[in-house]
């Protein structure tokens, strides 16, 4: 049983397990290192652009790596809107509220999800010829979602790190107050920042479409896998999330194959719990 | 080219400043003392916009009460705050390049680069060390330099002395006064009245919330009562 | 006067409306007439995982009651329907059988999907002694609690298994098995009797795995199975279940000589884009099964719903909804009792099979094996009711 | 709700509730079947809300793993049903007090506060059903008792009635000791109630054992009420958030808070289910409704209405309160 091969392909398919936590745990950790808002309906901006890229897919025929491109405008104009109606006001407000708010939130997505389209599970029917690598198989879609998601690594690296707005991100997530001082126009920040992880998570949620289920209440089952990873990785830490989600990731498959698959449910819950009782500023955080 | 009249302000209920009044003119250096709790740093921050208050704050006769801080910092109005707020996990070029973020600073941000350089030359030594790792003088350094890279026309001073060694506060003081020199109105918050009197032109007490004193320089520095409540300890040690 | 002249006019329907309300309320208390609708409740999930589900059980119980309603009712009474949602969730359910039995006066309750509120509403149900008749619940243990007024269209898991282990022994002959199973009750009871049979009949030891019932993802699954090169998959799942088998299967390149699953593959929404030619599924319907009454099921569905295959969830519904009406038209009473009795004398037949209930209440059952062969499923298995032979070819995965 | 210290204003303090509870007592006598089955489920909001709200209102301590703790109570007195004695009280005092005993599991998340707290709650929470789902799997094969309750008795509501009155009973009784006083400066800030003397740890685990013992009587009752549980039902995710949700809807760290919001929101969901039968809006107006009232009546209809009677009261008094000085924060 503890042949290469099978060790190999556990790594991969965790690898490519990684690749949606890093896309919905980038959003949560942007905006939470940003404005201190925890949003708990990250999920729901993955469910919703999952759903648009598969009834793109089923009533058009649009390929899902164009809709994922679709999806970026669409989801910013929700976004926006979000951000604008509900999340601006939960700046310093309580953590009891700024979770419930996102909560309410977030059900009432999955709500207008259900209404509209069911709760039936569906499957984006969209193959590509799978690989192999001695005796290690990858599935096409999720050697392509991988690529995709480090080209959203590279996108992010150059925005934080070589534009003008990206420092006033890093400057604001650092210390909001001095960011003011310097003339940073903070609100323009928050919007900026919940926005680009309002399109990373849309980019996820096709991501996801390609190899999940689609049904409204998927986000929230990824949410809190986003928690872990972030909590792990250290709130608001971006080096933290890509180590963190490949961290669980890797694990959870390593748990399933070798241990046991309905533990594997367990890794994420069980990393939150004891990353937070013993390290709460996770790998890559800084105490505060 | 400052002016505050009757300035009220606090934070949720508890009311902080009741009626502050004073100027800053152009190539001014105006020194605002006052022990814990007098409302400096308030007065700071009503100026800076980061608190919202009642009364008249103009500069260059522009209303501020209700401006955006940023919209604030782009008529060249900078403060360096108390605790210095840096981008702890940014490297020193990086909380520089902040400085200059506005958009009347930003043309002229290569040469205040280099100025901030040659004011500071331990800041170019660490320009890619993180700011969290600098000593406390150096992160004084820094956070005037931050402010510098802005262009100000005039620049708040919140305590740059706090928790310095004497010769480096002596250094911090001398690089402000070249700054000054250059043209730059400067308020100046400070404990440390001695020093600060000995170098500003004029200045003003606070206490509770309202100017109690006012006067130039050599006027308060004489001032007995001045002496007895801010100048006394200094004055029998030194 | 335009003002007047409306007043008027309120006035005239309020009398109406008052008058109407006094007239239903003493026919309320007057004696039930011999024209008055059986009333009869269903509870189905219509919100959360099941809904999906729900949904069908729910055409299939309409399909049929519409259809006696068209023609006639029950002896010249009309049949009455009370629809709930029980979110396929045990707590729920039992509010949902008591509004139906305690609020509407329903004299039977057409059951649910899924064997958690099916436990509890029969329950309640039973302390009412109100006959409740589910169609797509097969736990053992539903049985074995001694309800009188509990009727299950469902045959249970052994008849199938049984099926399915001879089929594998006699035609197959497989030389190494996995088992694939969810995690929930009937399916671990039923690939336990599924291993029993095999060893007794084949002599093979089938190697079993566990997955959630729902998981979006089975690679770890599927990687461990393949590192055994078995010839032949057994698959005990949902249908959602089944459709992310086929399609990881493929993605992981684990390729057997066999692949067998419950139901129908295509059934799932989850389903979509995969090619099923040479399947393998057990269940006790399949599309096109031979028959007077599946055909009349077919043809009534396909004119109801002509964008959709008939369904093999509302086929069960539409089997429990004809037993229901023929014990209505045998009853000696039209209440919980006589049509309790009249139930447990049931012999008919149903597009599933011939409607007949053992002492427990379960119906009496036969299971099919089937092959998807150029996109429609054939009967291979057993002999009486074998339309094609079985393909004995690698599966191919995708269209 | 001001006690006083002699025993005829003890007296008078209570008689509102006395009142309320002879009320609440009359009222299944003029209920059909069905509604006095809303009414159990009103009352088992009423407790779990009431439980939480003494560790998350007056104590700030964020649980959002109550689930566990509900699902071991169900466990527990069932399990005692089967293989003890089927005699009811015992076997839902059992559940109450084998899900209080297992406040410990959340000793190491004590340092923890606000939503981390809650984090690591839910994390437990949810771990809890997992494990469940491992060691009692699924479906109907859950626990199977025979059923207690004759069809038409009015027995379960005078056993959620009494649930609830004893919960909130204790509650009061909670947070008028030196207990509550101690816990609401915890909620202020843990450091400062340490520095003056509040045992801090202690109270926390003392709170959050009586929320749990509470919460594990619901669930006893529950159990046994139904005759049918299974880990998928008695853990779930809903036993966690609803009681927060009734009690913020109702007032949060308010007494009343949690019974408002618990009466309020089961009848609108009855009135909801009269009005459509497309449960997707309920499920959108659960959601609607949290995100409203957190941002329009952060206080909840309770703490709104106390807002809204001071303020009238202030009026009448002829006192003036002066213009807040606009902060900004940002």
């Amino acid at each position: 049983m503890l042949s290469f091969e099978v060790l190999g392909q556990t790594i991969v398919n965790g690898i490519a397990a990684a690749s949606i936590y890093m896309m919905i745990s980038l959003g949560l950790a942007l905006v939470f290192g940003v404005m201190r808002v925890v949003n708990l309906a990250q999920g729901e901006f993955m469910m919703l652009a999952a759903f648009g890229s598969f009834w793109l897919f089923t009533l058009y025929g649009v390929d899902p790596y164009l809709s994922m491109v679709a999806m970026i405008p669409a989801s910013l104009l929700l976004g926006y809107a979000v951000y604008r109606l509900i999340i601006r006001r939960l700046l310093g407000a309580d953590d009891i509220n700024q979770f419930l708010a996102t909560f309410g939130l977030a059900l009432m997505l999955q709500g207008i999800a259900q209404y509209l389209w069911s709760a039936d599970l569906r499957r984006l029917p969209y193959v590509l010829p799978s690989l192999e690598v001695g005796d290690v198989t990858l599935a096409g879609v999720r050697v392509v979602n991988i690529g995709v998601c480090l080209a959203v690594l590279a996108f992010l690296a150059w925005f934080l790190g070589w534009t003008g707005i990206g420092r006033s991100v890093r400057a604001t997530a650092s210390n909001r107050m001095g960011a003011m001082l310097c003339g940073v126009d903070v609100r323009r920040v928050d919007a900026t920042t919940f926005l680009l992880g309002t399109a990373i998570s849309a980019v996820g949620g096709t991501m996801l479409a390609l190899v999940y289920f689609v049904y409204p209440s998927v986000g929230a089952g990824l949410i809190f896998k986003g928690f872990a990873v972030v909590i792990l990785g250290g709130m608001g830490s971006i080096a933290g999330v890509i180590v963190g989600s490949l961290v669980l990731g890797i694990t959870e498959a390593m748990v399933n194959v070798y241990v046991s698959s309905q533990l594997s449910a367990l890794v994420a819950f069980a990393v939150i719990f004891i990353v937070l009782v013993s390290r709460p500023q996770g790998l890559f955080g800084t105490a505060r | 080219m400052l002016a505050l009249d009757s300035v009220e302000a606090g934070y949720g209920q508890a009311k902080v400043l009741h009626g502050v009044s004073l100027t800053v003119e152009p190539g001014e250096i105006v020194v605002l003392l006052g022990a814990n709790g007098a409302g400096k740093t308030t007065t700071l921050r009503v100026i800076s916009g980061i608190i919202g208050a009642r009364g008249g704050v103009t500069f260059e006769g522009r209303p501020l009460i209700g401006m955006a801080p940023n919209r604030i910092v782009e008529l060249g109005l900078l403060q360096v705050p108390e605790g210095r707020q840096l981008f702890a996990d940014m490297s020193v070029e990086d909380n520089l390049l902040m400085g200059s973020h506005s958009a009347r600073a930003k043309p002229h941000r290569a040469r205040a680069l280099e100025q901030s350089y040659a004011l500071f030359p331990v800041l170019k030594e660490r320009r890619t060390q993180k700011a969290g790792t600098l000593s406390g003088g150096q992160q004084q350094m820094l956070a005037i330099g931050r402010a510098l890279m802005a262009q100000p026309r005039l620049l708040l001073l919140d305590e740059p002395s706090l928790g310095l060694a004497p010769q480096l506060v002596t250094a911090v003081f001398e690089a402000i006064r070249r700054s000054n020199e250059s043209g730059m109105a400067i308020l100046l918050v400070e404990q440390n009245a001695n020093q600060a009197l000995r170098f500003a032109h004029r200045g003003y007490v606070l206490e509770g919330g309202r100017v109690v004193h006012r006067g130039s320089a050599s006027e308060l520095a004489d001032d007995p009562a001045v002496q007895r409540a801010y100048l006394g300890l200094r004055a029998a040690t030194a | 006067m335009a003002a007047r002249t409306a007043f008027q006019n309120l006035a005239g329907r309020l009398a109406i409306a008052v008058g109407a309300t006094a007239l239903s309320l003493c026919a309320h208390v007057a004696p039930a007439a011999a024209a008055d609708p059986i009333k009869v409740g269903i509870v189905v999930p219509l919100s959360g995982a099941q809904a999906g589900s729900g949904e069908l059980v729910l055409r299939g119980y309409r399909l049929h009651i519409d259809e006696v309603n068209a023609s006639g009712g029950v002896a010249g009474r009309k049949i009455e329907l009370f629809t709930e949602d029980d979110r396929a969730d045990a707590t729920t359910s039992t509010s949902a059988v008591e509004k139906l039995i305690s609020q509407r006066g329903v004299v039977a309750i057409l059951g649910s999907y899924g064997s958690a509120p099916t436990t509890t509403g029969s329950d309640v149900s039973e302390r009412h002694k109100i006959p409740y008749i589910a169609a797509h619940a097969g736990e053992l243990r539903l049985h074995q609690r001694g309800l009188r007024f509990f009727f299950n269209i469902h045959p249970g898991g052994p008849p199938r298994d049984v099926a399915l282990a001879t089929f594998f022994a006699e035609v197959l002959k497989p030389k190494s098995v996995a088992g694939l199973h969810s995690n929930q009750a009937w399916s671990i009871e039923g690939m336990k009797t599924l291993a029993t049979a095999l060893k007794e009949k084949a002599g093979v030891e089938i190697r079993q795995d566990e997955f959630p019932a729902n998981t979006p993802d089975m690679s770890g699954q599927l990687t461990r199975i393949k590192a055994g090169k078995p010839d032949l998959v057994s698959l005990y799942g949902l249908d959602s279940d089944n459709a992310t088998f086929l399609r990881q299967a493929l993605e992981l390149g684990l390729n057997p000589r066999h692949i067998s699953v419950l139901g129908d593959v295509r059934a799932s929404k989850a389903a979509a884009g995969l090619n099923f030619d040479t399947v393998l599924m057990c269940d006790d319907w399949f599309v096109g099964l031979p028959g007077a009454e599946n055909e009349k099921y077919e043809r009534l569905y396909r004119t109801k719903f002509p964008k959709d295959t008939p369904d093999r969830f509302a086929v069960k519904a539409y089997a429990a909804a004809q037993v229901l009406v023929d014990a209505l038209k045998r009853a000696r009473s039209i209440d919980g009792q006589g049509v309790r009795d009249a139930l447990s004398a049931t012999d008919i037949p149903t597009p599933v099979g011939q409607a007949k209930f053992k002492e427990d209440g379960q119906r009496l059952g036969t299971f099919v094996v089937a092959q998807y062969q150029k996109g429609a499923p054939v009967v291979v298995y057993p002999e009486s009711a074998r339309t094609s032979d079985a393909q004995l070819r690698n599966w191919r995965g995708f269209r | 709700m001001t006690s006083s210290s002699t025993p005829g204003g003890t007296l008078l303090a209570l008689l509102p509730w006395l009142v309320a509870l002879a009320i609440a007592a009359a009222v299944p006598l003029f209920l059909p079947i069905y509604m006095q089955r809303v009414a159990v489920t009103c009352l088992m909001f009423v407790t779990l809300g009431v439980s939480w709200n003494l560790s998350g209102g007056f104590a700030g301590q964020l649980s959002l793993g109550q689930a566990a703790f509900f699902g071991i109570g169900a466990y527990g007195s069932m399990i005692t049903a089967e293989h003890v004695t089927s005699d009811l009280l015992t076997s839902i005092v059992v559940g109450g007090i084998v899900a209080g005993l297992c406040t410990p599991i959340l000793f190491p998340a004590f340092r923890l506060r606000g939503i981390y707290l809650g984090m690591a709650t839910f994390a437990l929470g949810e771990s809890m059903r997992v494990v469940a789902e491992k060691v009692f799997p699924g479906e109907a094969s859950g626990l199977h008792t025979p059923v207690v309750f004759a069809v038409d008795s009015l027995a379960p509501y005078y056993w959620a009635l009494g649930i609830a009155a004893f919960t909130i009973a204790v509650g009061a009784w909670t947070i008028r000791s030196r207990l509550g006083l101690g816990l609401m400066t915890v909620r202020e800030d843990d450091q400062a109630a340490r520095s003056i003397g509040v045992p801090v740890a202690l109270y926390k685990a003392i709170v959050f054992a009586i929320g749990a013992f509470a919460t594990g009587l619901a669930g006893g009752f529950y159990a046994r009420y139904l005759g049918f549980i299974d880990p998928h039902s008695v853990f779930h995710l809903d036993h966690s958030i609803n009681p927060v949700f009734v009690t913020i809807i109702g007032g949060i760290g308010t007494e009343l808070g949690p019974i408002v919001g618990a009466i309020f929101w089961v009848i609108l969901q009855e009135v909801l289910r009269g009005l459509t039968d497309t449960p997707a809006v309920n499920t959108i107006i659960y959601g609607l409704l949290l995100l409203v009232v957190i941002l329009v009546v952060p206080r909840g209809i309770v703490g709104e209405s106390q807002a809204i009677w001071r303020r009238i009261a202030d009026r009448r008094r002829g006192r003036r309160t002066g213009k807040e000085i606009p902060v900004v924060a940002d």
